[in-house]
């Protein structure tokens, strides 16, 4: 690939971009809060940012290691208990994006962070869920953000911690759930978006210089395209300026700590 | 009504071989001064609850301290894995822990549950998801008025509750501020409690009419430990000490390195080897 | 994400006849002004909810508001009756008013219900009361890991919200400081909502971590109304008018002194006329 | 009555003494309060007062026109929303004593504070139960104030706004209440407390000047009384004073106001 950024920048950029100035995001650590404060930074100056450690509307100047760093707390408009933030602003259906990774997801975006292997007795015991099973079915939408690849992108996740579309069509809606679940999956490589009617994750966009042999050598299902697909714009250089010196702050911030 | 004692004394007399204990602290504010006590009056068997379990429950579960974990998320916040509870889950070392697992939703909602003295907590959750295949604990009941299907998971109610906090007044009464977690929720669920502070004060000093405040008659135990939530953090005495956390990973994650730096650290210190911590800060701010 | 407009806008444009209506704030910040723009505006047919319909119920009520009332203490408090509530329950004056009523505690839980989202609110509640027997709305559910039967009240989720506040900034994020009283519930439990304010600032300035913020976002109109609360109080503002809460019980023991009272103070007036609260009291205080 | 004191004093001051120091008491407005700062400003001065507005250790100069004045809140340790007060405080169990009073009330301690006559059809509306249902059951014990006279102490009181024993013996116990219920009912003539058996309200201690016919003729069931029936120890000058003075305060901000 030729190009003067890397592909975890392309991702993060493409993720940063599908967040709107009036969203109330739910972010995670990681991928999502380097999106969520990019776009904060660049495009999407009103967006605002709900970490599950109680902190609303926070604009943190270096990205926080943990989801709780006294950062996001002094630069937040105020921040409430956790259980007030899981009763009354996720579940109160307050967020409009959420953002969730994982260890393993399938075609129909559902996720595992629990194990690989057997539940009793696993190959690798993972982190869990965290918040990600609530915040998989009370968010409006969900933007998925993870790095391509074989042992990730998989025909059959070991463990459902959390809801994408189950098995396609009408799942989340037979089980009750009301909000739209993954809208959006970015990788490294490409950006997904549910068949509308299937609903298993279909390439829309392919990043500069990714080759649809790259995307389905790093998939473990049989990719599927959507009949128009687009090229990722490439990022820009504000784009990348402003990541990058987001990333150096926050790289010095933890370096002193 | 709080005792203010040493923090050796109140693990004495409120932590016991196998007792549910709940050591909470979302990111800010983890008694790992107070886990550092458990450790070296080496508590057995314990029911660890804890959201996020993180480096403090890694310690303890390595050490041999708890026969189950009751958790949300158990990793290294922004680094990986927790190896000494992963050689536990997947090697049985030091010994097999058994685990109960939900999300933090329902971990949330049931220390809620607990400080409103209710049997359960209900709440919209674990839709489509596996762990209700794997925890018997997580069960439904029927809304009567709309025909809804809500999860419910039991109220915890742990034998002790134990956190770190930012001060204390000398009646003992708690102050908390900034990331507040679930910490208020585990003492008032709990039957008993510890609290850590950084300083006992006079007073509590001018704060919000609304200020998080736990009053001395819902506590156990306060002791004075400064830095006591190192490599944790305490808003407005110290910063997280993220190094620290990073560097976890190579030390946990062998046996033998975990074992020494155990040793050194934590059976041949005391609590008020904290107090660098809060000092170091301290002198840096300067 | 909150307009801010006058008071007259924000009840036009939020409040319709038929709407379900919850006015909060538990003594303090009672949002008088705004039940005084109802009035002058003629609403008809409310369900009023409100924990202790108070002063500001027994006007709306008295002046043909309200087809229904859902509450858990209707009286003026420290005084006595609210003559206006009792003469439309006991003689169907200005016009018969349905009533649902509760306790305190399902009240309250009934919002916090609203404020998660849920359906229901639990709680250990009614244990040898009649109320179950005259309100179908309370319901028991069994606790499916003890047993227990707990009380089950549908959660309030009111087509409006208002309350009245400390100040707003410009962007409309506004601050609660003080009693509480359930008015961060109502309002997130409500689809629309309007909160009156002492004053708009350009900033919510220096304030606890852990403030009582309404975030912008999850209201709707916010509308500068200074004294509005009056005769109630604002935290920091001004007190709390025992005096009016005493004369009231004159004033509205019967129809007439009751409707040229309202005549004029209410119906020949406006919102401005509460500044003057605000301002006596903070002249008095110098 | 030949005394320097009224007999709503001697009953505000019976009151206050039943409260210790290491209490954590619910009070209500008017009586309730009158004897709860009575007795924390004489003999109990670390008794715990909490108003249901959700003031909790409050340390009022002058009494509380109504349960939320501004008073109650800036001399609080802290202040809770409502919800958290039912929740955390009454329902998690953690008040001792709490204080009830009513329109009506029966030889058990059940009381009626919501309509005289039939509940649809009302003779008088009362305000309602507000905190009483709950209070009732969930304060570790319940002290009851109230003036005797036959409209308000009833053979059958027209509704169970709050329960207290029931129909005597063990009815708390068999709907699941846990907590004791009323210990004492303090009026202007005597002290009640429950029979240890059958939970009637006898008299076990009577204040001094009152006879038994005067408690009967202001009874609407037949009294019973303790084998042993004290008399009340008369008001001190001291609490006398204190009383006073609070009240004169009172008197003095409530008309400013």
């Amino acid at each position: 690939m030729m190009a003067n950024y890397k592909p975890n920048e392309m991702m993060t950029v493409a993720a940063a971009r599908a967040l709107r100035n009036e969203d109330v995001c739910f972010v995670g650590i990681g991928q999502p809060s380097a999106a969520a404060n990019l776009a904060r930074l660049s495009h999407a100056p009103n967006v605002t940012l709900i970490y599950e450690s109680g902190t609303l509307g926070t604009k943190p100047t270096v990205l926080p290691l943990s989801i709780g760093d006294g950062e996001l707390c002094e630069t937040a408009l105020t921040t409430v208990s956790v259980p007030e933030m899981f009763r009354y602003w996720l579940q109160g259906g307050r967020i409009s994006v959420g953002f969730l990774g994982g260890a393993q997801i399938d075609k129909y975006a559902n996720l595992n962070t629990t194990v690989v292997g057997d539940y009793n007795k696993p190959k690798v015991r993972l982190p869990g869920g965290g918040g990600a099973p609530e915040i998989a079915t009370s968010c409006g939408e969900i933007f998925i953000i993870m790095a391509q690849g074989k042992r990730s992108f998989v025909e059959k996740i070991d463990f459902f911690t959390s809801i994408g579309h189950g098995s396609g069509g009408d799942s989340r809606q037979k089980l009750g759930i009301k909000t739209k679940g993954p809208t959006r999956l970015i990788t490294d490589l490409a950006i997904y978006q549910p068949d509308p009617e299937t609903k298993e994750m279909i390439v829309t966009s392919i990043h500069p210089g990714v080759t649809r042999e790259q995307i389905q050598e790093n998939t473990g299902w049989t990719v599927r395209y959507a009949a128009q697909v687009a090229e990722t714009p490439v990022p820009t250089a504000q784009e990348l300026d402003i990541l990058r010196e987001l990333q150096a702050r926050t790289a010095r911030a933890h370096a002193a700590a | 009504m709080a005792r203010i004692t040493s923090l050796a004394e109140a693990v004495q007399a409120a932590v016991h071989d196998g007792d549910t204990v709940a050591m909470e602290g979302f990111t800010h504010l983890i008694p790992h001064a107070a886990g550092h006590e458990i450790i070296r009056q080496k508590r057995k068997n314990l029911t660890l609850i804890r959201m996020t379990p993180d480096l403090i429950y890694d310690q303890m579960i390595g050490m041999g301290c708890a026969k189950k974990l009751v958790f949300s998320w158990g990793g290294n916040p922004g680094v990986g894995s927790l190896h000494r509870l992963r050689d536990a889950v997947e090697q049985g070392w030091p010994n097999a822990l058994e685990i109960e697992e939900h999300s933090h939703a329902a971990m949330a909602n049931a220390y809620e549950a607990g400080a409103a003295g209710l049997p359960l907590a209900v709440f919209r959750g674990y839709l489509g998801s596996d762990l209700p295949k794997v925890n018997k604990n997580i069960k439904r009941v029927t809304c009567p008025f709309t025909g809804e299907e809500l999860a419910a998971v039991p109220a915890h109610r742990p034998d002790v509750a134990i956190i770190h906090a930012l001060r204390a007044d000398k009646a003992g009464n708690v102050l908390l501020e900034g990331v507040l977690g679930v910490q208020k929720e585990a003492v008032l669920a709990a039957k008993r409690s510890i609290v850590t502070v950084e300083e006992v004060v006079d007073d509590l000093g001018p704060r919000s009419l609304n200020a998080v405040v736990l009053p001395a008659w819902t506590i156990g135990y306060v002791s004075e430990v400064p830095g006591g939530a190192f490599p944790s953090y305490a808003q407005g005495y110290y910063a997280r000490n993220n190094s620290f956390y990073k560097a976890w990973d190579n030390i946990a994650r062998e046996r033998d390195t975990f074992l020494a730096w155990m040793k050194e650290n934590v059976l041949e210190k005391g609590p008020e080897a904290f107090a660098q911590h809060a000092r170091k800060r301290a002198a840096a701010a300067e």
